[in-house]
């Protein structure tokens, strides 16, 4: 297994790099390294949930003949950098008959999670944390534990409105996380390893999966867009903290911090799904057409971030547009089409590879 | 060498979360009284027992959940060598999904993925 | 835990569940005791009072131009209407008539008042489901109400633009213009309404066959307005008893018979469109006229009882004042729309689902001040 | 129907009814409290009458008597009357409830008991709906005081 | 330092184990062993095994898991907790506990196990996905198609169980 | 019709002009301005601006004055751009209550429970007559509660019946200038000593 | 086949919802009608009719129109207006006649009904259109309307 | 493998693991939590197959994919043991051990 420093062809990393190793003993400078990756990737965390929680409130403001926060800093880029100094300065409430522990492990459970996802993208060829073997299955996995926070959350907080959205929060995730799962598997077919790097390199060379694949590749999409919009509890799936039905959902009781991480969670979750949308389907770092991949010092992370964030914009949309669902609805819109579907485009998928259909 | 990176990750990731969480705590103003320590229900005391039961729709999907979870799992080693062995390959997962695709058919009869 | 005690403690599956009295989906203040099974509702009961303003008993000490602007604040979405009947059951009882002029504007300003009210509806109902677009969307139209009663009115809201005789004072100069304006306008906008949420399929699956109240239980439970004419039950002042100068326009009344959530919607969706009708018809040639009839400054409406109704947004407004022929009234009663069409709430709710009962209400469109009063 | 037809309907129906249509568009009957459930039941149920829609329910304190006005309509003939009771009790008074024959009057009865502590006898459950339960006193009565919350001006 | 990681998760399975069958609110014991299992996936990251590592997070953590706080939620109420156990019937399990553990370990500790030689690397999921598709020697394809019946017998058993006599109804 | 007015941009610049209150003046009269005295640090001034730009309400418009409150939040007015958008359901993660309508005897209580459940810091605004003294229910009423502020202590009140967006915008700029004063170590928590009287 | 005429029908129909707030959302500064409040205080008039405040104009020589006549307390609604009056000897007619001490408005209390307006026999309230006046401390609210030292005009009767 | 560490270190571990997963089955009261220690020996035994695979035969599978199939094993069998104790619970309101007697009669 590869484990890149973050090779930025800059002097500065290696001059770090070299600078700890030369005054500690080796295991400990590459402890310092991994803590020092650690919290740079943290920063990237907390930096990308911040402007994610921007862009969502530019954007829908754009949706509603609004113009968004605009009044702290230059077009309101600092309005979140307040909000998250007001949360932390914010008291942390809880009422008497919660289970302690748990309620306060809730939130950390959710924010870990999220976190360990994003750390194994490749953002740009050099610019990856860990490049594991697994590395789709490992965001799979990762992303199937986030849930416990919420349902733990829920319940210890000893608050109907909040185990009400609990339940429902651990029905729809699990539900949707098998769509997920099949519909990352028709791709898995085509590029025939886990590894994000490779699945990258895969489509350097045979174009984007969504166009080697075919319609069975689209169809994925499509699932899993759907799919991944209920994974992170977004309208129209946002059952969990349906306003209308359940006031705040699950983290009723939660306040500054801790609601500050559910409420981040919920954004880089959205990262992720994105992510990995543009991993698997839209070619990761790749510049379409390979049109920069002869300037050797155009930062691929761009192209990574652009498609992101078109990604993320058309979520947003989903989430400005429409209706939310009823909990039977949900489930029948997983258990009876996306499933079944999803099992028949996976075999639809095998055949058409099997038979050497691709481009 | 192991995947350790990851364990430091998530140990570091651990302790920078909490120690927010714990300058938060310090740097908040506080104030205490007897209804903050009460549940919040849209501003009335709750009525009744705390106690919920749900019906029965909610963990029959877990254990469906289970039950396909476990078979992405072993899904996955024969996605991604699929390309290399072929028609074993074809055939194998044909039949697998396929006894999987009556077991989701009997539940659609049985209505158990109807929730009432 | 002995047996018993847990017996006793789960063998009650249900759970009491407070919606409301600051909820989003309470329309203000609405609070509703849900008994709940899983998320099955099995018993809704409406706990009122949290805006009770004790209007009626304050209007016993009021004199009649008083009671013009309390009003106002009852059902604030549809405030001109209600000024319209305090004013006309005056009207009526002091045997005044109102010139032509006067009856074509507080017409024009009332249909305008329905628009407003429905846009916000509309911006609410999607809300309340969910698509949280349609509030600003509604609210951009409203905007442009609020500026012509702004204008004309002086104010926003509560505008208290009629008085008994007749109006406060002329319609503004830019009033026709504006108001032409915004049709023009809104006629754009209503197709895009329908394209955005009516037929959606999320909005049709969560509205279709949900919360069906039949034409049998609309007539026994009182029921008014567009949720009466959701159910087939023809219930539309304006057209069974006219007043203003709604004789004298041509309207059809919107009535389906499927009785539920999404008929509510369509409706009112409706009712939009002949609103716009009714205020094309009479905004070119509104006639000239006194203002305002004199009054006496007290007004003494002689001994009687006088029962007066409009077609408020929500439905029925009936003003029943009884006076006993000195300054102030001796009882006034509100028939207000909202109440009776709480009632049926808990009747056409049970045995559905908590989104099911947050889409039913928002297809009601309650207004809490309106019923508490 | 005019109302003097619905008056010789009504008429039949029971014993020491008193009509009125002075200072009243309507036609006013007064019912005696012991004949109101009989009476309203029949004013439903006579198929010259039905009246299915009681569109106002009003409570009334008349000074000496306390009660209660309907204001009934038919939808299909679209005919109106006004019924009213009257209960002489002030300290206890009674009315039989109405709510099996027109279901809209549980509410209203809710709200007269509410503000006029009129009793009604077989209603489901009489609570306080709009003043919190330990209220005291039935404000909207004549002789309603309340030093504490009300300002009078 | 992957000596210090291994006695770092080790410590970790341990306490939370014991903390899992000790604990008197069952939630927290369902996050205690949830916490052995996480860390147990630790433990395969550290030699390398990921698939296993993923999967054992997926279908445990993931499912298994939550199927338990489900239950727990059904059944259970935040401010409940278990009965105790008599003492008696603690001791008596705890000795012999550890007289099992005393027995197993001796034996472990008299044998001397021939560790390999051969140089170690990783395993890559081909591997095991060519393994779990050949039908030769080591394969384990019948197996692989077993699963899905077994799955199967499972769902239909689940659902007999929980719908009971609903299910005749219709 | 119409009369331009001057416009006291600072309140307390407008300190000469205050009238004096008639003696049966009802209610209690909370005087503003908390902790304005103090010194105010740097890492205050950094939490202030961050808690002065990032106010969200919690959801309490009871009755018209809501409606306005909407209005405010739409697409003309868009306090958004102030960041104040982000309204919240549950009290616990708000830190302003908009009290938009009438206050009654009945919903008094779940105000206050509101108030208390709310996470500090926390701040309040009277939006129209009714919250500041029940305005056209003042006298009369049976059941209306004269101010909001006999229940909880308020920051800025907003006249008006109902006021205009524009008003409501004013209140919320002049409660961040009263949040930028504010300094952690001498803040008092204005619920204190409120119930006894003592302001 | 209602199961696959039932996805495309479902997906054009989230298309066509689709459709609608993309077109705004790429109209997005065109279409949005925001108002810059307060960067517009200068430029934002109110309608000549806007019912912001009652106020009580005065002339250069601190006079105004109000007799004491208290017709605007009777009309006021919700006692908004308080009047203090108080008999003075007119130095022209030697009688006395009722003045006005201080003329007491409740901004916190008044509805912006306008009835003290109408009412008022000589015009001496009228409406003004400011629409800020919030404040930290609500006695501020309370204001007497005439200034102080200030006397009727000449002329105005009731 | 683990640097630095003996089969001998992982196999004590393996067995602490296992038995305090025998200690709660024997000691504990409710059904779940009985369940809950099943969990843990069949994780013990997991985890031991992986070991033993990884330290004396590393260039076999056969413990990975046994340690696979034990896991979907564990996931079935906890499936159906879970519903049935729903069920039980719907019908005698309690998941404690001692309860389940009184299915007998
Ligand atoms: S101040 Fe006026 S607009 Fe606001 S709630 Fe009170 S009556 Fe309604
Ligand atoms: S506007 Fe109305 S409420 Fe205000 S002072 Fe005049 S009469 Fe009174
Ligand atoms: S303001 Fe007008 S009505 Fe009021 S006292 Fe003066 S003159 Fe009379």
């Amino acid at each position: 297994m590869n484990f890149l420093i973050m090779n930025i062809p800059l002097n500065i990393t290696s001059t770090i790099h070299d600078w700890i190793y030369s005054i500690m003993p080796e295991t400990a400078a590459s402890i310092t390294i991994m803590v020092l990756i650690a919290v740079i990737y943290l920063a990237l965390f907390a930096i990308i949930g911040l402007y994610l929680v921007l862009l969502e409130r530019k954007v829908a403001a754009w949706f509603q003949l609004r113009l968004g926060p605009n009044r702290v800093g230059p077009w309101g880029i600092f309005q979140t950098i307040a909000d998250a100094l007001k949360l932390v300065s914010k008291e942390l409430t809880s009422n008497d008959r919660i289970d302690k522990f748990l309620y306060n492990l809730a939130p950390y459970f959710v924010i870990v999670s999220t976190l360990i996802g994003i750390s194994v993208f490749p953002f740009s060829k050099q610019f990856q944390a860990f490049d594991i073997n697994i590395g789709l299955f490992f965001l799979f996995a990762v992303s199937s534990i986030g849930v416990i926070g919420i349902l733990v959350g829920g319940w210890a907080s000893n608050n109907k409105f909040a185990l009400i959205g609990a339940m429902r929060s651990g029905l729809q995730t699990i539900s949707y996380e098998l769509s997920v799962g099949l519909s990352l598997l028709t791709m898995v077919l085509l590029t025939g390893t886990l590894q994000l790097s490779e699945i990258i390199e895969v489509q350097r060379t045979g174009g984007w999966l969504i166009l080697q694949g075919h319609i069975p590749a689209i169809i994925a999409f499509m699932i899993f867009m759907i799919a991944g919009t209920a994974e992170t509890n977004r309208a129209p799936f946002d059952l969990v903290e349906a306003e209308s039905e359940l006031g705040a959902g699950f983290h009723t009781e939660y306040s500054g911090m801790k609601f500050a991480y559910f409420f981040l969670a919920e954004f880089i979750n959205m990262f992720i799904i994105a992510s990995i949308a543009v991993v698997v389907f839209f070619g990761g770092w790749l510049s379409p057409f390979g049109i920069t991949d002869g300037i050797t010092w155009f930062p691929e992370v761009l192209w990574f971030l652009i498609k992101v964030v078109m990604i993320i914009i058309l979520m947003m949309w989903f989430r400005w547009t429409f209706p939310r669902l009823r909990v039977d609805q949900l489930l029948t819109l997983e258990w009876k089409y996306l499933l079944p579907i999803n099992l028949a485009n996976l075999m639809f998928m095998a055949v058409i590879i099997w038979m050497n259909w691709t481009i | 060498m192991g995947s350790e990176a990851i364990i430091v990750f998530f140990l570091a990731a651990v302790v920078l979360v909490v120690g927010a969480n714990f300058l938060s705590n310090l740097i908040s103003h506080k104030s205490d009284n007897p209804q903050k320590r009460e549940p919040y229900e849209c501003g009335v005391p709750t009525i009744g027992p705390t106690w919920i039961q749900f019906n029965v729709g909610y963990y029959l999907f877990a254990i469906l959940f289970l039950i396909f979870d476990v078979e992405v799992a072993f899904l996955i080693p024969w996605a991604v060598v699929f390309k290399e062995v072929g028609t074993v390959a074809l055939v194998e997962i044909i039949v697998f999904i396929f006894i999987l695709g009556l077991g989701l058919l009997y539940a659609y009869k049985k209505r158990a993925l109807r929730w009432e | 835990m002995a047996d018993q005690e847990l017996e006793t403690k789960i063998k009650t599956e249900e759970y009491f569940v407070n919606m409301g009295p600051q909820h989003p989906a309470a329309h203000g203040v609405l609070r509703l005791l849900l008994t709940i099974d899983g998320e099955i509702i099995k018993n809704v009961e409406p706990d009122l009072g949290y805006i009770h303003r004790s209007i009626e008993k304050m209007c016993e000490r009021d004199s009649y131009q008083q009671i013009v602007h309390l009003t106002d604040r009852m059902d604030y979405l549809s405030s001109n209407i209600n000024n319209e009947a305090v004013c006309l059951a005056v009207e009526k009882a002091l045997e005044i008539e109102v010139s032509d002029r006067v009856k074509v504007i507080r017409t024009i300003i009332s249909e305008l008042t329905r628009i407003a009210s429905h846009c916000l509806w509309w911006g609410v109902m999607g809300m309340d489901l969910g698509a949280l677009t349609t509030y600003f969307y509604a609210f951009r139209d409203r905007e442009y109400i609020n500026d012509i009663f702004e204008e004309t009115c002086g104010a926003r809201l509560t505008m208290n633009y009629n008085a008994p005789g007749g109006l406060m004072f002329d319609i503004h100069p830019n009033f026709v213009k504006r108001t032409k304006d915004f049709i023009k306008h809104f006629k754009t906008k209503i197709p895009e309404y329908d394209r955005l949420v009516t037929g959606n399929v999320i909005f049709q699956k969560r509205t279709k066959g949900v919360g069906v109240l039949t034409k049998e239980d609309a007539i026994s439970y009182g029921v008014t307005g567009p949720v009466a004419r959701g159910s087939g039950l023809s219930s539309d002042v304006r057209k069974l008893h006219p007043y203003s100068a709604y004789d004298r326009v041509d309207f059809k009344e919107a009535l389906l018979t499927a009785g539920d959530t999404f008929a509510r919607y369509e409706v009112r969706i409706m009712e939009l469109w002949e609103s716009i009708s009714i205020i094309e018809q009479l905004i070119d040639n509104i006639p000239e006229g006194e203002i305002k009839a004199t009054t006496k400054a007290v007004i003494k409406l002689p001994k009687g009882e006088y029962y007066q109704r409009v077609e408020a947004a929500r439905g029925e407004l009936g003003v029943y004042i009884n006076s006993t022929g000195t300054k102030n009234p001796y009882r006034v009663k509100f028939r207000s729309p909202g109440f009776s069409n709480l009632s049926v709430l808990n009747h056409i709710t049970k045995g559905s689902k908590i989104a099911d009962l947050v889409a039913t209400m928002a297809s009601f469109d309650f207004v809490i001040p309106d019923i508490d009063r | 129907m005019k109302n003097e037809d619905l008056q010789n309907i009504i008429n039949g129906l029971g014993e020491n009814l008193e009509f009125s249509t002075e200072e009243s568009e309507f036609l006013n009957v007064l019912v005696p409290k012991e004949q109101l459930h009989t009476i309203c039941s029949q004013l439903k149920s006579n198929k010259d009458l039905k009246f299915d829609y009681a569109f106002c329910i009003t409570g009334m304190d008349w000074g000496k008597e306390l009660g209660v006005i309907y204001h009934l309509n038919s939808t299909e003939f679209k005919h109106e009357i006004v019924v009213k009771v009257k209960t002489e009790d002030r300290e206890n008074p009674t009315l039989d409830s109405v709510h099996d024959i027109w279901q809209t009057a549980e509410f209203h009865e809710l709200e007269i008991y509410d503000f006029f502590g009129i009793k009604f006898n077989n209603h489901p459950k009489l609570r306080r709906l709009f003043l919190t339960p330990d209220w005291e006193g039935f404000p909207l009565r004549k002789d309603y005081v309340d030093e504490a919350n009300m300002i009078i001006k | 330092m992957e000596a210090i990681l291994f006695y770092i998760l080790a410590a970790l399975i341990i306490i939370f184990a014991v903390a899992s069958v000790t604990s008197r609110k069952i939630l927290r014991a369902v996050i205690y062993l949830l916490f052995v299992l996480i860390s147990i996936a630790g433990l395969y990251f550290l030699i390398n095994y990921n698939l296993l590592a993923a999967i054992q997070l997926t279908v445990y953590a993931g499912g298994v898991i939550v199927l338990f706080i489900f239950s727990v939620l059904l059944v259970h109420h935040v401010e409940l907790e278990l009965e105790k156990t008599p003492l008696k019937r603690k001791i008596i399990a705890g000795i012999l506990s550890l007289l099992g553990l005393g027995i197993t370990l001796w034996s472990i500790f008299t044998y001397t196990f021939k560790t390999a030689t051969t140089t170690y690397s990783s395993i890559e999921v081909r591997d095991i996905g060519l393994k779990l598709l050949s039908y030769g020697d080591g394969g384990y394809i019948l197996p692989f198609e077993v699963i899905s019946v077994l799955l199967v017998a499972v769902m239909i058993g689940a659902i007999i169980v929980a719908k009971g006599e609903k299910l005749k109804e219709n | 019709m119409g009369v331009e007015k001057k416009r006291f941009l600072n309140q307390f610049e407008a300190d000469g002009l205050k009238q004096v209150v008639p003696e049966d003046f009802p209610g209690k009269v909370i005087p503003g301005g908390n902790g304005g005295n103090f010194v105010v640090t740097t890492l205050d001034s950094v939490i202030n601006w961050g808690r002065s730009n990032s106010l969200w309400p919690l959801y309490f418009g009871t009755s018209c004055c809501a409606i306005e409150m909407m209005q405010t939040g739409a697409p003309r007015h868009d306090f958004s751009r102030f960041g104040f958008e982000v309204a919240r359901p549950s009290a616990r993660q708000a830190d302003l209550i908009i009290i938009a309508g009438t206050i009654v005897n009945k919903m008094g209580p779940v105000l206050r429970r509101l108030y208390d459940q709310m996470a500090e810091p926390k701040y309040v605004i009277a939006m129209g007559a009714c919250a500041i003294s029940g305005g056209p229910f003042y006298y009369n009423s049976y059941s209306v509660i004269k101010g909001a502020d006999h229940v909880i202590p308020v920051d800025v009140y907003i006249p008006g019946c109902p006021p205009r967006p524009e008003a409501l915008l004013e209140g919320m700029i002049m409660l961040q200038q009263k949040i930028k004063t504010e300094n952690m170590s001498h803040k008092v928590n204005p619920i204190d000593g409120f119930d006894e009287g003592k302001v | 086949m209602s199961y696959f005429s039932d996805i495309y029908n479902g997906v054009k129909s989230l298309i066509t919802g689709m459709k609608v707030t993309g077109g705004y959302f790429i109209h997005a500064r065109k279409g949005a009608i925001t108002q810059q409040y307060p960067d517009n205080r200068e430029t934002l008039k109110m309608f000549d009719r806007f019912r912001g405040e009652v106020v009580m104009p005065h002339d250069e020589n601190n006079q105004h129109r109000c007799t004491g006549c208290q017709s605007c307390e009777i009309a006021c609604p919700n006692g908004s207006i308080e009047i203090i009056w108080d008999r003075a000897i007119d130095p022209e007619t030697g009688k006395k006649k009722k003045k006005i001490d201080k003329h007491i408005y409740h901004l916190s209390m008044c509805t912006m009904c306008g009835l003290c307006i109408e009412a008022c026999p000589t015009d001496a309230i009228v409406w003004a259109q400011n629409y800020e006046n919030s404040v930290y401390d609500r006695s501020y609210l309370t204001k007497t309307l005439n200034q102080p030292g200030s006397t009727v005009q000449a002329g105005v009767e009731d | 493998m683990i640097a630095g560490i003996n089969i001998y270190e992982i196999l004590t571990l393996t067995s602490i693991l296992f038995f305090i997963g025998l200690y709660g089955f024997f000691t504990r009261e409710n059904l779940i939590t009985v369940l809950l220690s099943i969990e843990l020996i069949l994780n013990a035994s997991a985890l031991n197959f992986v070991l033993i695979n990884t330290y004396l035969y590393p260039d076999l599978l056969q413990g990975a994919i046994f340690t696979i199939f034990i896991i979907a094993l564990a996931a079935a069998e906890t499936a159906l043991a879970i519903a049935i104790i729903i069920n039980l619970y719907k019908l005698i309101y309690s998941v404690e051990v001692k309860d389940t007697e009184t299915m007998k009669y």
